[in-house]
């Protein structure tokens, strides 16, 4: 377990080491410049892990600007740990969901829980108290045992996490497909209330300010998982297991009661969760956001393991962190709150106006780059893009009318479909009811959870359906966000905005980009016409295996506001006797 | 009447057991953290449901330590009511101040959901508002529920009437149903449901809203006769 | 330092749902041999032998009978192994 | 009749966050000199030997791998020991 020696800054260009980081020659390049010289190993670690896909939206950030992002009630959009919208009386809900497909595909339960407890991170830093959870889940047929393996673990594990920190799971989708038999998606999803002066963001402003460290302490954990999380799965991803992370619930349960007593405190001036790409994320973006810079003593982390290296510590996805800067001189207020709740809180750094970013380890410093390079100015791809051959085949066919015999028996066999059967096994092992705010529970069309002492509830949904967008992306866009919109309104809610989820293969193909492109023109199509902007959202790429790639996913998450409680209405028949209609087309 | 609803690390239902007694009753409830020592000036104390610790180990393992609960056994050995749900049920085994221990789930898999309730003992200070025999519908949320006693404690249980709520199905490998007991002196009420769920028709049942009510009549009329 | 093994099992009679589902697995997956599985708990204790020079074994005990097992329902074993530190 | 333990322990440098609650709370009880605490799974398997003439310990290494244990997060031992039955 130890890391005996670094490759030398030369050796790393020399043997092109950075590659097997995940950098093209092109990128290491660009990092060279922006440097003037070249890297040493940390460094390479720090560009590598901020400018693969999973941080950099390197290859979506591109069609990710055509969504419609605010509107009059938007607060917070994209950017932060999770969008926030005004839902009046000086209250706001945010939301946001996250993908944790790739972990969960080799550790299905703990990938699936620290993908919860990840999403919650997101929320909770945002001064948000979470009151809901959601996911979205794919998996291959049931009748493969490998498969049947995953649900059920994928499914615990989202029950262990959210039921042991005491957020209710109150809603979701499963739907199986052949495609996803070795690429599961787990996409999270969290909604909290907030009050508008409560409101935080992850900025490191004010020169002097200290840098704090809170929650748990720093192991070898995920090393490498962003860049994981960015890469096909494949024989060698076997290999690289140990990059798995274990969720701890309970702590995340003390962590977030003491950061929302935090976020109310005037001497926080910034907070951000570590998640993906750990330290190097939350350091660089919250100095970067505020145009400044930041130095950071790794002997200060509180660590787990012994003899962890710079480049290590940089890189360590431990869970149930969070990234705070403080007041100078007010760091003893904010130590009070977290010890209350049995948690350290310890300085490791401060905020510089020089606008780099510098870390020192041992007494040396180990890395120097400008803040900006990590987060800001990574790399832009516009791949190229092409219509697959099967969508002119399939455009070309004569549309199929179904021939029902037996109208008995296509509606039984119907029913018999795992996607379309009772999802009761699912979401009878989430704890949907504590806080005891549910008032829609899993089983109808949205879950309404009430908003205490007022008469506002609020309505959310998670869906999608990738058969159609892999038919017609632009059209199958379209219909994700429509359905959200649907199953809403059928709750008496109004929509209010949306968060998204974009699981898709390799955008290196121009077919996928292509996919990726018209899905997400369909998308924003439907966000104008239904006025449901886009306040956060989250991408997958590389969701292939040598058997191809999954269909084109994207999931959409929505919340609606109910103004009254009289107004909420549940999809069951209510009584015999009653008229049914059907309206539209 | 003053209610105190203990606080450990990980209690996650401690919100609705204090706003069940707010709605309910209009209570005067606080909080208390589990490091406080004293139960002073306090008439009935909850312990709520949640992860206590995590419930790594063992489920309520590791929280009967926390310093307030010797002043619950205090309370409770001095005859004062005692109500632990889900883990505080946990909590009041492993302390031992009910028999018993709890198993996973026969079935291995969480379970929550409203599920029906038969009131075997309405003899109590906790059900004399129900009917003997009155089927309720409250919800449960648990992993850990299936409860054991041995035989010997079985026929003690059964013979002072402790067994106060039983699943009219099981629905989770519990011997004899059982959803409930109490100890021998009747005061300390242990269950697996949530009846602090199950106080507002809004939320699918209000059949909980008794045991509060029955708590509080039981503690009106012991008042009336001490003073 | 001084490693302590300790096992904790369900008391035999007490059924074990776990085990029954593991047993029940492996025979699916085709392992027709195994009539019975049981499942405890495993723990390590690394333990400061310097402290003082305590009785490690009654120690030990006393952290078992007050927290590591549950009396009611489990039985506890436990091994000492000195470690010797190089 | 055999019996085999298998011992399922974390792999090194996993966090155990359940060790970690346990040794917290036995320094909090007095026990002071426990440093580390790791727990992992110990199932006890009764097998039929008579079924076939088949290589006990190579069964038992493919129900870890395919069972018992996650090679992902936790590595396995085991010991087998045959009992005679009167
Ligand atoms: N993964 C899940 N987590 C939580 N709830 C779920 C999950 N999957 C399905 N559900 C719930 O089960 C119900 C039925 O789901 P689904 O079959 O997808 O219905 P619909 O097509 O009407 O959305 C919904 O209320 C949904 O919220």
């Amino acid at each position: 377990m130890l890391s005996v020696h670094e490759p030398t800054a030369q050796q790393i260009y020399d043997e092109c080491i950075y590659r097997e980081m995940g950098l093209s020659d092109a990128e290491f390049a660009e990092v060279e410049t922006i440097l003037g010289r070249k890297p040493n190993y940390t460094e390479t670690g720090l560009f590598s892990v901020m400018w693969s896909e999973h941080c950099s939206y390197k290859h979506s950030k591109a069609v990710l600007k055509n969504f419609p992002t605010d509107g009059e009630h938007v607060l917070q959009g994209p950017g932060e740990g999770a969008g926030i919208v005004d839902i009046g009386d000086g209250q706001a809900v945010g939301f946001k969901i996250e993908s944790h497909n790739h972990p969960s595909a080799v550790e299905p339960y703990q990938g699936a829980a620290t993908g919860v407890g990840g999403i919650i991170r997101d929320v909770f830093s945002m001064g948000a108290r979470p009151v809901a959870l959601l996911n979205s889940l794919r998996f291959g047929e049931l009748d493969q045992p490998r498969v049947r393996y995953l649900f059920e673990q994928v499914v615990a594990g989202i029950a262990g996490y959210g039921n042991c920190i005491g957020i209710p799971t109150v809603g979701g989708e499963v739907q199986f497909e052949p495609c996803y038999q070795e690429n599961p998606l787990v996409n999270a999803m969290c909604v909290g209330l907030i009050d508008h002066e409560d409101i935080q963001k992850g900025v490191a402003k004010g020169v002097g300010n200290s840098v704090m460290y809170v929650g748990a302490s720093t192991g070898r954990d995920g090393i490498h998982g962003a860049t994981f999380a960015s890469e096909e799965i494949s024989e060698e991803s076997e290999s690289k297991r140990p990059s798995v992370q274990v969720g701890d619930p309970f702590m995340e349960k003390l962590l977030l009661e003491a950061c929302l007593e935090v976020t109310k405190h005037d001497a926080l001036v910034g907070i951000q969760d570590m998640g993906a790409a750990g330290l190097t994320s939350s350091a660089s973006e919250m100095a970067s956001k505020a145009g400044m810079g930041m130095i950071m003593n790794l002997d200060d982390v509180p660590q787990r393991e012994e003899n962890m290296s710079a480049y290590e510590m940089m890189l360590s996805e431990s869970q149930e962190r969070m990234l705070l800067v403080v007041q100078k001189g007010r760091e003893d207020e904010i130590k009070k709150i977290f010890d209350h709740w049995g948690l350290a809180a310890v300085v490791i750094g401060e905020v510089t106006d020089d606008q780099r970013f510098r870390v020192y380890h041992k007494g040396e410093q180990v890395a120097d780059v400008p803040a900006d390079a990590l987060a800001e100015d990574a790399p832009t791809y516009y791949p190229p893009s092409k219509k697959p051959s099967y969508y002119e085949t399939f455009q070309s066919q004569e549309a199929y009318q179904p021939k029902v015999e037996n109208m008995k028996e296509a509606w039984l066999s119907l029913l018999s479909q795992p996607t379309i059967s009772d999802k009761s096994w699912v979401y009878q092992q989430y704890d949907h009811m504590v806080r005891a705010n549910t008032v829609v529970q899993p089983g109808s069309d949205a879950a309404v959870v009430r908003i205490r002492d007022t008469e506002k509830s609020l309505a959310m949904t998670t869906d999608g359906n990738s058969r159609y967008v892999y038919l017609d992306p632009y059209i199958g866009g379209q219909m994700v966000v429509a359905e959200a919109t649907r199953n809403l309104v059928c709750s008496g809610a109004k929509p209010l905005a949306l968060t998204d989820c974009l699981n898709y293969g390799s955008p290196e193909k121009p077919e996928i980009y292509w996919q990726l492109e018209r899905s997400t023109e369909g998308m924003s199509e439907a966000c104008h016409v239904l006025n449901t902007p886009v306040i956060s959202g989250n991408v997958s790429l590389y969701n292939e295996t040598q058997n191809g790639a999954i269909y084109p996913t994207p999931v959409v998450g929505m919340v609606g506001l109910v103004e009254k409680q009289e107004h909420i209405t549940t999809q069951q028949v209510k009584r015999s006797g009653d008229v049914l209609y059907v309206i539209g087309e | 009447m003053r209610w105190a609803v203990i606080v450990f690390p990980g209690s996650n239902a401690d919100t609705e057991m204090y706003h069940a007694i707010k709605d309910v009753l209009d209570g005067d409830v606080s909080y208390v953290w589990h490091e406080e020592t004293s139960l002073e000036g306090f008439d009935a104390v909850l312990l709520p449901g949640g992860f206590s610790y995590g419930d790594y180990l063992r489920s309520g393992a590791i929280a009967q330590f926390s310093p307030i609960m010797s002043e619950v056994v205090r309370f409770a050995e001095e005859g004062a009511p005692v109500l632990g749900v889900c883990n505080g049920f946990q909590i009041l085994l492993e302390i031992g101040l009910l028999p018993g221990a709890m198993r996973r789930n026969q079935q291995l898999t969480f379970l929550c959901k409203h599920v029906e309730l038969i009131v075997e003992n309405n003899q109590t200070g906790f059900t004399s508002g129900y009917e003997a025999g009155e089927k309720i519908t409250v919800p449960v949320a648990h992993g850990d529920g299936n409860y054991y006693c041995d035989d010997k404690t079985l026929g003690k249980l059964k013979e002072n009437g402790q067994i106060v709520f039983t699943y009219a199905k099981n629905i989770n490998g519990s011997i004899e149903n059982i959803a409930g007991i109490t100890n021998e002196r009747g005061n300390v009420l242990g269950m697996m449901p949530h009846p602090e769920r199950a106080v507002h028709t809004l939320l699918g049942s209000a059949d909980g809203a008794k045991l509060f009510e029955s708590m509080e009549r039981e503690w009106r009329e012991r008042d009336v006769i001490r003073t | 330092m001084i490693t302590v093994q300790v096992y904790v099992s369900l008391k035999q009679g007490v059924l074990d749902p776990q085990g029954s589902a593991v047993k029940q697995s492996l025979n699916t997956l085709g392992f027709s041999e195994v009539e019975d599985v049981r499942i405890g708990k495993h723990l390590t204790l690394t333990i400061d032998a310097e402290e003082g020079e305590v009785d490690i074994e009654e120690r030990v005990k006393q952290m078992c009978e007050k927290l590591l097992a549950n009396p009611v329902i489990e039985d506890y074993e436990f091994t000492i192994e000195e470690v010797v530190t190089s």
